[in-house]
């Protein structure tokens, strides 16, 4: 097998060595029983030019990403990669290291994850990140479980429209754990009335959330709502999920979050059909202990030499077992490289840019579509780049028609709600054009 | 004299201390549209303090340079025990990268997205296959959360049977995963321990075994790289006390082609796809942790599920046992299809010629290091073989000073401390991607330690030498953690 | 500008340390008149997502080659490139470096050029190989100097088909210093006869040059041929623009090359329209002295330990000046690289089915297609991968016919001969599948 | 002791050495047609004797290991004189990997190539536009090649005007090329001296501009560094006696977007894309080396020509006076790719920023080194500077010592000796690419240097002392090269 070095020789030599003469001896401690007497019904060995082929024609089997339109948003997004992205994850001093365990061997890695740590708590104006979570939906979950750990609560009130998969994923990950999660619906305007929120909000709530932007793509009064998390006694738990945003809109830490948590896949990281992601977490000091997940920390050696070295593992798994503050041990390393690349190449400057580029494109995507007759926005307030498009008939059959022009018209909210069934959730980034926007109206307005 | 031969080497600053005014490493495309009226003040942040201002050339300079403080498994060996190390294909890179798979959106209508469902639905029946197992879930992202989801199928399962039970039984030499999902779906754990063969201690089994056990957590070969010989008994004993049986798979390399979980009574278990399958480690992750079942178990799995419809691939949520969501999405998808490649260009035979050479591979290290080294447990090793430092006591000389020592041989230390039964533990894994050249140099190093152990303690208890940090004192930077940068403080101008 | 480190605040400070104002005063030695009062008329800058969107733009105008079946040979093979080669030729220390004249910080690219110039000699059967030349045809010239400067004759022979570009590019090359080229058509079996050529060399040939297999694609008889210059004093110089005919080919030093040049694109290096590809030679060792280009030699430090250099530079520009052996100085190191990688991956195993598998498919292409009405192969003798296909009409016609149907069938040899108006020049690598070849046979029966 | 501190490493061996038999690192794709009869003995091989055997992990780690005995440009300071090592975006390499360009077979029918005809269209004139020449040829493909090409349109020109003339006149500090490239062409070369300044001593050419001077090859800014002020002049005495002037472009980075040659008096001239235009070196190429001319010398371009046709491109060779081919294709397209990216990506603006900031860093580093070291010549410096080692030669220090002493330090050494009218030249281009951090670390080292040299002349002779290798016996190699591995001669069997 052209991946194992060992050829037929060397094979027979390193069985010499052990006084073997056939590679079954070396199964003898598995009973008889148990070996299988026939080989595996696989399909057989593929040489790397029809491997390459097989999957090359599977994904020519998807649409075509360059010779379509997408409006897609929902939780994952089409932003430009620079290529230097690309270029150094794919150096195997990163891809093919693993876990930073002997700092000595991997001073590359750690430092790159303190800069990361770095750049989240300067995103979200909060103290403390760690080296990343599974995705967005979980790290909502690891959300509630650090606020259940802390307040000993076990109430959590969802505010308004949260991703529907992440509390879907939260429900699933907290639920056996004794946590009740609550919904406050949003109000007319797309937007929880920070009020709503407040009543709802009691003694054994440990914990408000709320995403900003939120699933609908308004941006929630993250600051109001905040504030009535701490008159409760409960934490603030700010979900992004498009974390371009984070270049324009205030910083969860600035409004008053103790917890910012959410999905980085925006910054560098293809969209791959839903994964691999990459979720954040940033807390305030003072939770650092009950943080989840992998820490980087500076140290010294006896030189005085600064290097970087995982730290409080004393919260985690391989020390602490069933008493971890999670029991995440691989984490999403790579993408959370690729992350800090993509802060690092757009910048200060760069970052605020593209979100202000982002908003412009979808102002000017909702101001063309609700031209087209029968369409209209029904939330009026500000938004980030994504929005809702009212259509005067059913939108998932639209949905199905633009499709054929090779546009990609959004998400039906009736995919979550079925009884939303002429809403279009539309997404628009610095990916999709002035043109394409253009013809988007056109032949939505066809179609219609 | 004040010259040195070796001048030192310049630290390579962090990002926010190369940064300077004015810079940046991107541009956002030209846009000839509208400009959007700002949002009011109320809604948005004044610039992002301290993010740092970079051209293009300074980003790839700085984490080139960061890459070349790192080792990489490419470059030389890393017997990291328990991590299974192996070969990371160049073309399931370029798979994985394909512009069909890279940029199709997760949320995108089925019909658009055909080939992305299709590897899904290969890969979860070559799993079967491979496993034994009757159905798998792609979903979770590693393998702890892997443990996650089939524990939470347990619990599930005995819920639908009337009583979710209380307790999941570990064993002491198991990973601390184990313990941590266990502890997340609810459950309290006990521990088993570990009898004279490293093995399940059969009748401590045996007497922790009520009825208020849930499932026995099994990983085999355990983490002593030695197989649960016992496993036919262990299940029929759990499974008489009404338990279920989860393999943790994460050894699954050591008998991949060889032997099949699902033919030894177990009802769920993952399987890591960056261990056994190769997808890339990345620095720690992405991972991927697909969980397979016996059919009594089927009705639980997360949803949606890819199902076949007429001549296309549908998701289906029409599962109303399912335990929901584990994931934002289908899990990671780009780890899927390396594994699918890689599963492809194997086939059966390549499959088991893996399981053979790992198991080969280790043996050898063990046949040449035994004696040398103390090896705690002699029971037949598979994968990997487990040796500690007793021998090296009487110099003062621990497993963590061999491990640092290694470095300055050019060699990735083994997996340390770990497992927990064996004391000061060196955890060796050199997996099937080894040729003898590497084995060689590897006990070479260790040999020339264990001598240099007795002829200058000292040396290895100061190592590495050759690194570009000497060893790091974890226990001080824990003490005072420094988990990000902060801008210096500037001297008051008087 | 993205690409470069300083900045405003920078470039201020290192003006200042220069005691300058402004920029422009850096230009004060070059007459005010020289300066430009305005700026280039050229395209705006263009961010990097603007720069990939056309390219793209530009890259899909051509022909998609996942959408079509190419039959085209003629100095340029499609070859499965196996994914290694690209990793590891894009990591930076091999492709942002520069010829190794540093031998201790370049020990990576050297010892890489050692291993390439052995892989050569292996291949080609003979002595010494240099680190490569520009391409297939400037070695055909760099190979006819050295035969000129060996031999002090200013003839050479080419015998029956060698690449005409090629020959072109020989001829301005060479012309000027008074070196004549004499071409001997072959004869009616596409391949030359060795008497012609016999008859063509005299006393002031310096050399017989012939391709194996030749641009019909058919195997020349090397041995006598080289024999024939032998006997006449000339070298033998064979010219390979198919490299992966190697594999399977009598080595050219088996036959009696003193020579052996050409074309390695077929090694691992893209298409990429017509270059970067990559020239080799190969002499045997008393020539070594008057090989062009660079060379890399073993040597050792004060501790004895083992490492590359480049070699024997004396017969090169920078130290001779007019008196080198050429004028190259910036190879193709990378496609060099490239190459290697090829090779060591294929292996000697590889090499060879290879070979065997090209003419597999190509037999099996000359089959079906000589079936098709009205087709037939003139020349029966043994191919390659290339041969020639009679058409009973225009082949120029059908060709463009074929096209419409994502068919590139093959090249029309007018192009390059206009009277030959009927025959098409095929070639079938590994990377024409079978339904490929199949469907080419059947559509070409329809345009018929 | 036999104890080290630093145990040595081992060295990467050969291909050829790891070779075992059996093995193969790739596979040829399943066929499923019939397999052709073998070809009769007389036209084949038997095995390739010696050709290595290995996995795919092997080669992988073979290179990988090899690419880290390299410095990289993309790790460090690479002021290698001459060869403008500026930062290679990494765009461009996506760019010219599209399935779309680097599919395509250069004898495509021109309908099916409309995209890569446009890419050489526009980049032929972007390159007018920049040079301020008439038309360009891409096909040659590098610098040498671009100046044989220009060269003989030089003496096709004179050829077509009754004579070829016999001699090509070449200031002393050029590069070697230039006369090689001119003795190539069937041209007798004449040195014209350099004066104190380091330019063209205005009164040897005029002494030597007879009428048999085909043409004068002029470097400017020369390799000094130096802009030749008097180009209008000297272009003057050139023409008038019936002579052209040809470029050597290599050093366009100190100018482009301030100055254009085709303003200046120039009749031909090429430019490397691998030097301005940041196409890769890749250890020693692919380059690309297009030369431009003036309107004149047109009619002798290189065919085939890309030309508009209605609304496509075509490839024409109607030009009768063509001096032919001088690549086997159109050049190296890929270069081409790369080069069209890059000026797209700079636009006017960016490239004189380029030039502005090149001259900028070369100059500062000549303010901070000069005094400590040499300086030859005290004209004004463009794009680069050249210093000597005559301040060291006290100590016994050369260049070469100088050179090796910056590898411990962590960085490349400028090109040495070149200039050869510079004795011990340090010739320093630090290009725009670098920034004050490592301007700054560069002069530090050299300071060091100096010191180094009062204070250890024997150690600087010794160095490299922390490279893989140290200094290596050239001088031994070529005496007996050894110019390829050759299978170790086995000892007899008694
Ligand atoms: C035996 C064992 N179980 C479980 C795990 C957890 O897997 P993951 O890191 O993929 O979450 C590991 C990982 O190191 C392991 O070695
Ligand atoms: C001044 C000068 N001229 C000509 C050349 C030759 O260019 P190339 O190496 O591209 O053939 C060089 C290359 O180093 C050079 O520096």
């Amino acid at each position: 097998m052209r991946y194992i070095p060992s050829g037929p020789a060397e094979r027979k030599k390193l069985l010499l060595a052990l006084g073997l003469e056939h590679a079954e001896q070396l199964f003898d401690s598995i009973p008889e029983t148990y070996r299988l007497k026939q080989p595996l019904d696989l399909p057989p060995p593929h040489s790397e030019a029809d491997l390459m082929a097989y999957f090359r024609g599977l994904s020519r089997n998807n649409l075509d990403p360059h010779d379509s339109a997408v409006f897609l948003g929902g939780g994952a997004y089409r932003h430009f990669i620079p290529a230097v992205v690309d270029h150094l994850i794919s150096r195997a001093e990163f891809y093919s290291s693993y876990t930073p365990y002997q700092p000595e061997f991997s001073q590359g890695t750690l430092q790159s994850i303190f800069e990361f740590q770095t750049l989240i708590c300067q995103l979200t104006g909060l103290d403390v990140a760690n080296a990343s979570l599974y995705d967005g939906a979980s790290a909502l979950a690891e959300g509630i479980l650090l606020a259940h750990r802390v307040k000993r609560r076990r109430k959590v009130v969802v505010a308004g429209w949260v991703h529907p998969d992440y509390l879907r994923v939260a429900r699933t990950l907290t639920e056996t754990l004794g946590i009740e999660i609550v919904e406050v619906g949003a109000g007319g305007g797309g937007v929880v009335e920070p009020e709503a929120a407040a009543r709802a909000l009691s003694g054994d709530s440990a914990a408000l959330v709320l995403q900003q932007p939120n699933f609908l793509g308004r941006v929630e009064d993250a600051e109001a709502l905040c504030r009535a998390a701490h008159k409760a006694g409960a934490l603030g738990l700010v979900v992004v999920n498009e974390a371009v945003s984070l270049g324009m809109l205030k910083a969860p830490g600035s409004a008053g979050a103790d917890v910012a948590l959410g999905e980085a896949q925006s910054f560098g990281i293809p969209l791959s059909y839903g994964g691999p992601y990459l979720g954040f977490m940033a807390v305030r000091s003072e939770f650092v202990r009950e943080l989840p997940g992998r820490l980087v920390g500076q140290a010294k050696d006896s030189e005085g030499r600064i290097g970087y070295v995982l730290t409080l593992a004393t919260r985690e798994q391989h020390i602490r077992r069933e008493r971890a503050t999670s029991n995440i041990c691989t984490n999403q390393g790579l993408c959370m490289l690729a992350a800090t690349l993509f802060m690092a190449t757009l910048g200060k400057q760069g970052m605020r840019e593209l979100a202000q580029q982002n908003r412009s494109r979808a102002e000017y995507a909702k101001a063309v579509l609700s031209r087209t007759p029968g369409c209209r926005v029904p939330y009026s307030g500000p938004s980030f780049n994504e929005f809702v498009l009212r259509l005067p008939k059913d939108a998932a059959k639209v949905h199905r028609s633009l499709l054929d022009k090779q546009i990609v018209a959004g998400l039906p909210l009736s995919e979550y709600f079925p009884d939303r069934t002429q809403d279009l959730l539309i997404c628009v980034t610095e990916t999709n054009s002035r043109a394409q926007i253009d013809r988007f109206a056109q032949e939505m307005g066809r179609a219609l | 004299m004040s010259v040195q031969k070796n001048p030192p080497r310049r630290r390579e600053g962090l990002l926010f201390e190369k940064s300077a005014p004015g810079k940046r490493g991107c541009e956002v495309p030209a846009w000839d549209g509208p400009v959007a009226d700002a949002l009011d003040a109320r809604w948005t942040r004044d610039e992002i303090e301290g993010f740092p201002e970079l051209s293009e050339r300074e980003v790839v300079r700085h984490f080139t340079r960061l890459s070349r403080l790192n080792y990489a498994n490419d470059e030389g060996f890393y017997p990291l025990g328990s991590c299974t190390m192996k070969y990371n294909p160049k073309v399931n890179e370029k798979i994985a990268r394909l512009d069909g798979f890279a940029e199709a959106h997760p949320l995108m209508p089925e019909g658009a997205v055909q080939g992305c469902l299709q590897v899904m639905a290969d890969l979860e029946r070559y799993l079967c296959e491979i496993t034994g197992m009757d159905a798998f879930t792609l979903q979770p992202a590693a393998g702890a959360q892997g443990e996650f989801t089939g524990i939470k199928m347990v619990r599930a399962y005995h819920q639908a049977h009337g009583n979710p039970r209380q307790i999941v039984l570990i064993p002491d030499s198991a990973h601390g995963t184990n313990p941590a999902s266990a502890h997340l779906c609810g459950y309290r754990v006990e521990e088993i321990t570990s009898d004279e063969r490293g093995c399940v201690h059969l009748g401590d089994l045996k007497e922790r075994m009520r009825e208020d056990v849930a499932v026995l957590m099994l990983t085999n070969p355990n983490t002593l790289g030695v197989f649960e010989r016992e496993i036919g008994e262990i299940c029929r004993v759990v499974h008489a006390g009404g338990g279920l049986v989860y393999l943790d798979g994460a050894n699954l390399n050591a008998f991949v082609g060889v032997a099949r979980p699902g033919d030894m009574g177990v009802d769920v278990m993952h399987t890591n796809l960056h261990k056994t399958f190769s997808t890339p480690h990345g620095g720690g992750g992405p991972g991927s942790g697909p969980v397979g079942v016996k059919e009594p178990l089927s009705r639980f799995l997360p949803v949606p599920r890819v199902v076949r419809h007429e001549s296309h691939w549908k998701w289906s949520s029409d599962l109303p046992h399912s335990i929901g969501k584990v994931h934002g999405f289908y899990g990671n998808f780009g780890m899927h299809v390396r594994a699918a490649a890689y599963i492809l260009a194997n086939g059966a035979e390549g499959l088991r010629e893996i399981a053979e050479t790992a198991v080969l591979n280790a043996n050898y290290l063990r046949k040449r290091l035994e004696g040398t080294y103390h090896l705690p447990y002699a029971s037949a090793s598979l994968h990997e073989v487990i040796l500690s430092d007793r021998n090296l006591e009487k110099f003062g000389v621990r497993t963590l000073d061999v491990a640092k020592r290694l470095m300055d041989y050019g060699i990735h230390p083994p997996t340390i401390y770990f497992p927990l039964i064996v004391k000061g533990a060196l955890m060796i894994e050199p997996t099937e991607s080894e040729g003898i050249e590497d084995l060689d140099a590897f006990v070479d190093a260790m040999l020339r330690i264990a001598k240099e152990a007795e002829e200058d303690p000292e040396m290895l208890r100061k190592a590495p030498h050759t690194t570009p940090v000497g060893r790091l004192d974890e226990a001080a930077a824990a003490r005072k953690p420094v988990l990000r940068w902060t801008p210096p403080v500037r001297p008051e101008v008087s």
